[in-house]
């Protein structure tokens, strides 16, 4: 057993950490591709989000979830998961307010003159891709961060 | 005539890269304890993957797809000894003795000690 | 554009049906290796043994992947197995923390 | 009897050891201390033997450890254990929490120290309640231990700046567009800009911990040049290892190694110990600073280690040719077969313990290295 | 030779099947449906559905492994010296009844992408989407279109799904980490 506290603590390992460096950027990067190519290559925004949220899970698991949800912010990751939302209902919402039915993309053309197909990769990007990530990201921070019990304050 | 060549060679390449990969399912299998197993894991499998990655490579000939395989070949290169790098550390993190010459626990041995370690 | 990618590559596909069958077959053995290394993954002893082995496999998957793409024509799977080339360590990394004081240090 | 006493509840868990680790050193910070480990007894209806004989070797396993770990300090410990609520009917966390909390009043305990997994038994995870209850007392305080080791972390952000953020757009611009494979479809320019400016303004921090330097291009061509060395050094040994794996007696002599390469940097280290990792027959298993434990299988991969081929080229590559000349581990004495992962190093006497990566990196009176994959361009 | 690959692809799932199902202790079965996941992926390239093998690929190596992982981290995890699940007959009697039962119905399904194959079962509207998708929505990707925009509504909903999940997820470990800054 070894007691100082110096050689008792953990510490990351670095051939993981610089891997993982070099390999992050690739993995945001191709997430990102297929989400902006759903709509003509195989994958799409689901799986793109689930590769952009896997790239932060890397990170965490090398540098630490606390960091990482530190740095990360709260707020990122509630507004991909929130606005993702928001943007799939309100561009679903837009065709109705002109008396259009819910998502109804050949309105986009009739009225502007934009093709169907933006419709359709607006909430492909704009909506499925933040949510997934969002969600698998959020998940992953709470139960990280483990089931409490209501706060109490023991120490006094 | 080039293209009975090419044939050949993918032959080859795929034949190289099916012996290693063999190497590698041999090593896993007979190897006495993980940190031995771990060396055949990262290399035999990441060469013998090299072999069969080029042979497609070569198949497709020069173009964009092909080009995706040797990303693939970079990604497998960074990353497998990385993997491997990483489970021996936990094996050794949990105390996991490596086999020596000059002893002879078996698997069954081992794994007895792995469950009293926990 | 994989309608245009597909047809591009048409051409180097006219090899022949021997070459298509013969990355059908391997990787069939292939998948006939992973079998074996699949034993290691039920074997185990320790955790760390069967993470290997799953390792393994993942690496094994790309190739397969990769062969199939060529002995079917279908060069998309190229990405699929580009997911598993950037991805497939996770579970190695993941476990060397776990492992560790049963993830105190996570 | 001294007037630090802490307390410890103990129940079967993982994290015992850890535990008792903690209250021993914590306890015995200012003076000498008394421990006192107690077992509550859960409610049972048929009470037998075996489970007190299980509380009995729990105890005693738990005071060998204390004492292993008080031998460390000068200040004296005493060890006490007690079993509790062998004869009385514990049903809530209040009942137990009452029982502890009599229990450290009547010996005078003013600390009740808990392990993070504690679990008395009767039915669900009752930390935090048992907690709530005892805070309820004055006459001592309450505590958890941390769980597992406390993890030292260097800061994995660094300053971000426009060089770091170019490279990476480039990096990821380029990577964009060989997926695309039609990088004159403006559909892919915009997306492939949007990509690769989320990633770097995202990931810029994490990727680099300095900026690329003038001396990075050089790196780049010396890559060029060790990619087939490496390649060609992996196949010579992977046919090695192949004939050794696949003889009838499998010939291997496992070992663990240690040496301390002369190369400096968090990614130099991450290429070397990589290679090394990938040439069969060595194996690196941890890294701590410069120190690399490797483990080998045959010996002819032993010799190949010592001699620091893999090491030479690499400071080719990271530090030019001049460097390439520095002496083999072997030579230099920093090279040795260990029995346990544990034992000290031989060299570590000169330098004191083996100090974190990030403060060796930062006394590094070598040249700063680009924290980045060179080959990374190479795609 | 396809058929030499299919039968091989489908051993080694039975097995890691089988395997995720025998194995008692948790980490243990993580692990090994990791492999089962690889082999599933495997299935649905060969059956050139690259989507769903994308979809497979994705979740199966980064997401499921590790938040089970992180579950188990973070939960009591039963120690046990039994290696395998005790097997209970009456269930082994039922499935294997079950198995009998959907093992004589497969003889009568028809040859995947047959004339007759179920995907034709409702001929209009798949031949509509077949033959409509690209003009009516200028995707190439049929699968994308027929997600986004035939079945915009269904999708709506599954994005709300998956949203609720997040939400359901910090309700139920009743966490303050995304209210504090």
């Amino acid at each position: 057993m070894r007691l100082d506290a110096e050689s008792d603590t953990y510490t990351e390992s670095q051939i993981i950490m610089t891997t993982v460096r070099i390999v992050a950027p690739f993995a945001l990067t191709y997430g990102l591709f297929l989400t902006f190519h759903g709509a003509d290559t195989p994958g799409g925004s689901f799986q793109g989000g689930a590769i952009i949220g896997s790239t932060i899970l890397m990170i965490a698991f090398a540098f630490g979830i606390e960091p990482t949800r530190d740095w990360l912010a709260n707020r990122t990751v509630v507004a991909l998961a929130a606005g993702g939302t928001a943007v799939f209902t309100i561009v679903g919402l837009i065709p109705m307010l002109y008396g259009d039915n819910f998502l109804a993309h050949p309105f986009f053309e009739e009225q502007w003159g934009i093709d169907t197909k933006w419709g359709l990769e607006a909430i492909e990007i704009g909506g499925v891709a933040p949510i997934v990530a969002g969600v698998v990201m959020g998940m992953f921070f709470v139960i990280a961060a483990g089931f409490v019990v209501e706060e109490v304050d023991v120490d006094d | 005539m080039i293209e009975t060549i090419r044939t050949v060679a993918i032959v080859g390449f795929i034949l190289v890269g099916l012996f290693f990969t063999l190497v590698s399912a041999t090593g896993v299998i007979r190897l006495p304890d993980v940190y031995s197993r771990a060396h055949t894991a990262s290399q035999a499998d990441t060469l013998g993957a090299g072999f069969a990655l080029a042979g497609v490579a070569l198949a497709l000939g020069f173009s964009t797809t092909s080009f995706k395989t040797v990303l693939l070949l970079f990604f497998i290169f960074i990353t497998n000894p990385t993997a491997a790098h990483a489970i021996a550390r936990a094996a050794d993190e949990e105390g996991i003795k490596p086999w020596t010459t000059d002893d002879d626990r078996t698997d069954a041995d081992l794994y007895e000690e792995a469950m009293a370690d926990e | 554009m994989s309608t245009t990618i597909s047809q591009a590559l048409q051409p180097a596909f006219a090899t022949g049906e021997f070459i298509t069958q013969v990355f059908l077959v391997s990787a069939a053995l292939f998948m006939l290796l992973a079998i074996a290394m699949f034993y290691r993954a039920v074997k185990g002893p320790t955790t760390q043994d069967r993470v290997l082995a799953v390792n393994v496999l993942g690496t094994n998957t790309v190739v397969v992947l990769a062969l199939l793409g060529a002995g079917l024509g279908e060069p998309s799977l190229l990405d699929i197995a580009l997911v598993y080339a950037l991805l497939n360590f996770l579970m190695a990394v993941a476990i060397s923390k776990f492992t560790v004081e049963r993830g105190g240090v996570l | 009897m001294s007037d630090n006493r802490t307390l410890v509840p103990l129940s079967a868990s993982s994290t015992n050891r850890n535990t008792i680790e903690y209250a021993v050193r914590t306890a015995l910070a200012d003076g000498p201390a008394t421990l006192r480990l107690v077992y509550v007894h859960p409610p049972e209806v048929h009470a037998d033997d075996s489970r007190e004989q299980a509380a009995t070797d729990l105890l005693k396993r738990a005071s060998v450890w204390a004492n292993e770990d008080g031998e460390q300090f000068d200040a004296e410990l005493t060890i006490e254990t007690a079993q509790l609520g062998t004869d009385e009917y514990l049903f809530s966390p209040s009942d137990i929490a009452d029982t502890i909390a009599r229990d450290a009043i009547q010996t005078g305990a003013n600390r009740v120290l808990f392990d993070p997994s504690y679990d008395p038994g009767i039915g669900a995870p009752l930390l935090r309640p048992l907690e709530y209850e005892l805070a309820r007392f004055d006459a001592f305080t309450v505590e958890e231990a941390p769980a597992g080791r406390s993890a030292r972390r260097t800061p994995f952000l660094a300053r971000t700046s426009l060089p770091q953020i170019g490279a990476i757009f480039v990096i990821s611009f380029v990577f964009y567009q060989i997926l695309a494979a039609d990088p004159t479809y403006w559909f892919e320019i915009v997306t492939g800009v949007v990509s690769a400016a989320i990633v770097a303004i995202g990931l810029s921090q994490v990727t680099f911990t300095r900026n690329p330097t003038w001396q990075t291009p050089a790196r780049l061509v010396r890559h060029t040049i060790y990619i087939p060395y490496l390649l060609k050094e992996i196949i010579k040994s992977n046919i090695l290892i192949a004939a050794v794996i696949l003889h009838p007696k499998l010939p291997i002599d496992p070992r663990m190694t240690r040496i301390r390469p002369a190369v400096w940097g968090s990614l130099p280290m991450t290429a070397l110990s990589n290679s090394i990792t990938l040439t069969p027959g060595t194996l690196a298993v941890r890294i701590d600073g410069r120190t690399l434990t490797v483990h080998t299988l045959v010996p002819a991969a032993r010799e190949g280690l010592f001699a620091g081929d893999l090491e030479r080229a690499i400071r080719f590559v990271f530090y030019g040719r001049e460097a390439a000349e520095i002496t083999s581990p072997e030579q230099r004495g920093e090279a040795e077969l260990i029995d346990s992962t544990d034992e000290p190093s031989s060299w570590e006497q000169d330098d004191g313990a083996p100090t974190d990566a990030a403060e060796e990196e930062r006394t590094d009176t070598e040249p700063p290295t680009m924290n980045e994959t060179d080959e990374g361009d190479d795609t | 030779m396809s058929e030499l690959f299919a039968g091989v692809l489908f051993a080694f799932v039975l097995a890691a099947a089988l395997a995720t199902a025998a194995f008692r202790d948790t980490l243990t079965v993580i692990v090994v449906f990791a492999a089962y996941s690889l082999g599933m992926a495997l299935f649905y390239a060969f059956l050139l559905a690259p989507d769903v093998a994308m979809t497979e690929a994705a979740i199966g190596a980064g997401v499921t492994t590790l938040l089970l992982l992180l579950t188990l981290a973070k939960t009591v995890r039963e120690d046990t010296d039994r290696l395998v699940e005790r097997v209970n007959i009456p269930a082994v009697v039922v499935f294997g009844g079950l198995l009998v039962v959907m093992l004589a119905t497969l003889g009568e399904f028809p040859a995947v992408g047959a004339d007759d194959a179920m995907a034709w079962y409702n001929p209009e509207v798949t031949q509509h989407y077949i033959a409509n998708a690209y003009d009516d929505t200028g995707v190439k990707n049929a699968v994308t279109a027929v997600l986004a925009g035939y079945r915009g509504f269904d999708t709506f909903g599954e994005a709300v799904v998956v949203f609720s999940a997040g939400v359901a997820t910090l309700i139920v470990l009743n966490k303050e980490v995304f209210t504090r800054e």
